[in-house]
């Protein structure tokens, strides 16, 4: 019998060691799994490298982590959005690496962990700063870096729906890196607003399979 | 001589945009080209966390907190219009699906350098986003940008001064002044603004500028 | 106005031009897009590549083509399916080229074309014969083979639904090589089985969004 | 001396297959492994054709045409399936998040080298489907197959005479004589069918054996 349901938010996040590398999903304020990365700063995880499009923003979730000393080094694309103060002063303090990847480039390196593949070359960054250090190769006459794949020890989602079997369903644009990086990770964990039996949702129309999700838990909605 | 407003180099650009055609809009000045699209045309916009379709600014009664675009503001949706994740947006960037990004700059170079993502600021730790996917992933990049900087300088340079977001990407500058094509020959002047001789537009352009045998007045509505 | 339908099959394979590479889609005899296969017959294009999961099946569609002596090169998982005798006596005869590709890799390759990206590093066909002469290399103490991009000229493919802008959506495992052969190609045509209004598709659940589709043609179905 | 029909190997087969597991099943003898997982399981069965959560093959009357299996035989789905496109179905596959796949062989080495996809027949041009990337890319590989060639010679061989399909993948190995592991100290027989010796046993098989210590018989009900 599969159930990938927890009970609780601390069940959800239970395990994750220091040091691990965390992709935590959302753009923006918007499908972003705020609640677990509140638990994740209860359960005491430290020396965390943070994968995530921003780098945090007002006073919870990834920016409650990095206010708190929690994260060693953020991979992203844009670290400053809304409300960006915790990772300015930690950034600001020398407290925080940071690793800064063009979006498309983050996100294809995800799925390329996912998918199994050792690393891709890509014209994005090319001739630019972010290529600095990287491999350069001429293929078919155009100029490429080759990019490595960036897996996760943890993902923390965030969907709409799902069933015991852990098929997620989201809601527009709070799908954006929630698919990739469910995909990408050893465990994936989802917080939901929905359980829905099994056979609820129509297999034509789930977003991410169950095959890429471990445990999914309950947050806000319907009691 | 009359320069023209933002929203009117917002206009100009809009003019050029076929029928028919997937368009990326960056942040700030090119996000007004939206509003300025002929009726007669059907325009995708497509947005880089996951979205083709977008509609106008939402009343405030009708913003759904799950819809946003790029810009993280409130945003609605057309019939015809489509969520997906965040991979398959940067596909679409990336593969050349996307047949035009209009984008903002800090600078362009006569070869069509674009440097758009960083003034290296020292207090700042820089974002880059979608910018760099943009500039070397569209079918087409154009900028659109005031012809010079608050204190007079060019922003059209021999080179670069500001980090690359990307060599060689842009095809089309709409300015204040002019709108200049990028030719193997070097910058085209296509159209100028009335009472704006060549060699004052040269004055504030740091790279040789040609004037086109069907050179126009550059004039647009007020708006 | 956006309406990518067009009245005829004629018109759906117009301009394919002798020696393109198609796409086909398909699976075994699920999802393929016999009817356009057939109609290109008719177009009278010869020395086509082919790429398809099978090389073939019968007396119509790809068997068709190449019984008829129009294709030159098969890329493909596994030629012999289902009554295969087209594609057996052509090569036997040493009139058809076969390139053999993993599944999985004809179908990333695919991928990697649309995703514009310039190649990837596989496990798989590692210590086989089908790396064969292929560029491999040792990361983090696995061994991968490169894998260059495999784009067509043409796509066709088969959907149950679309919306003039060719917003496509699939039936259960009919889904199987259309998405990504949808993106894969400069020229995507898609036979399906009914036409909706723009809006009724539900934009949670397109499963290709039309900025890949460029002609669509109604097959069967109610007229 | 009782060796297990084919059936009874498919039969050992499943009772080794986890509750949970997400598993994907070769054509021929390994499609029998379904219909004897033991009732108190949970097993999610991957198509490589886009499809999770297989179920048994439908009555006559529901059959569905589009829905299939990667034998091309009509399949039916699960409360809690999916379908998804095929390069999903294969990042599954490669990307090691299919926990078990359960395949024929040709030959399989000491090494756990495997040859399950061509014996080189000068008439046939060969076919690979999806055989590479599960040898390559599953979490694990088990193979089934009869344990001498009809001919009586060993299919355990110490080096494969077919071309390999991936080395060093086979981490067990069903037959009708025995279950054997492939260890880094070579092949290790955990069962062995009643009245057989280890001496018969390795007169039919080409690498040394070692019997472990906790070996059991190989018994199977009449199924």
């Amino acid at each position: 019998m599969i159930d990938k349901r927890v009970q609780s938010l601390a069940e959800a996040v239970a395990g994750v060691r220091d040091g691990a590398t965390i992709l935590c999903a959302g753009f923006g304020a918007v499908g972003g799994p705020d609640e677990l990365l509140d638990a994740l700063l209860e359960q005491g995880a430290k020396e965390l490298v943070a994968v995530s499009n921003n780098a945090g923003s007002g006073d919870r979730g990834l920016a409650a982590l990095i206010a708190n000393g929690r994260v060693r080094k953020v991979i992203c694309s844009y670290p400053r959005t809304d409300r960006p103060h915790a990772f300015e002063a930690a950034f600001k303090a020398g407290k925080l690496e940071l690793e800064l990847v063009p979006q498309g480039t983050l996100s294809e390196r995800m799925r390329c962990a996912a998918a199994g593949l050792g690393g891709f070359y890509s014209p994005v960054g090319v001739g630019t700063r972010l290529a600095d250090g990287k491999e350069t190769r001429e293929i078919g006459g155009r100029l490429y870096v080759l990019e490595k794949p960036l897996k996760g020890d943890v993902a923390f989602c965030k969907a709409l729906r799902a069933d015991r079997w852990g098929n997620l369903v989201y809601r527009k644009s709070a799908r954006n890196f929630n698919p990739v990086m469910a995909m990408a990770a050893d465990l994936t964990v989802v917080q939901v607003k929905e359980f829905v039996a099994l056979g609820e949702l129509d297999p034509e129309t789930i977003h991410t399979p169950g095959i890429f999700v471990d445990r999914i838990v309950k947050v806000g909605g319907k009691p | 001589m009359k320069p023209l407003s933002r929203r009117q180099i917002a206009w100009r650009a809009a003019q050029d945009i076929a029928d028919g055609a997937y368009v990326n809009l960056g942040i700030g000045l090119p996000t007004l080209v939206a509003d300025f699209i002929p009726g007669d045309r059907e325009i995708v916009f497509h947005s880089e966390n996951g979205i083709l379709g977008l509609g106008k600014a939402p009343a405030p009664e009708e913003i759904d907190p799950d819809l946003i675009n790029a810009g993280k503001g409130a945003a609605s949706l057309l019939p015809g219009g489509s969520f997906f994740h965040h991979n398959d947006a940067f596909l679409m960037i990336r593969g050349g699906h996307v047949d035009l990004s209009l984008m903002g700059a800090f600078e362009v170079s006569e070869r069509g350098d674009l440097a758009n993502w960083t003034t290296d600021d020292p207090g700042f730790p820089p974002g880059v986003g979608g910018a760099m996917d943009l500039a070397a992933g569209a079918r087409e990049v154009r900028v659109l940008l005031e012809h010079t900087t608050k204190e007079g300088q060019p922003r059209l340079r021999h080179r670069c001064h500001y980090p690359l977001t990307a060599p060689g990407c842009v095809k089309r500058i709409y300015t204040n002044f002019a709108v200049i094509d990028v030719t193997p020959e070097g910058l085209l002047v296509r159209e100028v603004v009335e009472g704006m001789s060549l060699s004052a537009l040269q004055e504030a352009t740091e790279p040789p500028l040609t004037l086109a045998n069907d050179w126009r007045l550059l004039a647009a509505p007020a708006v």
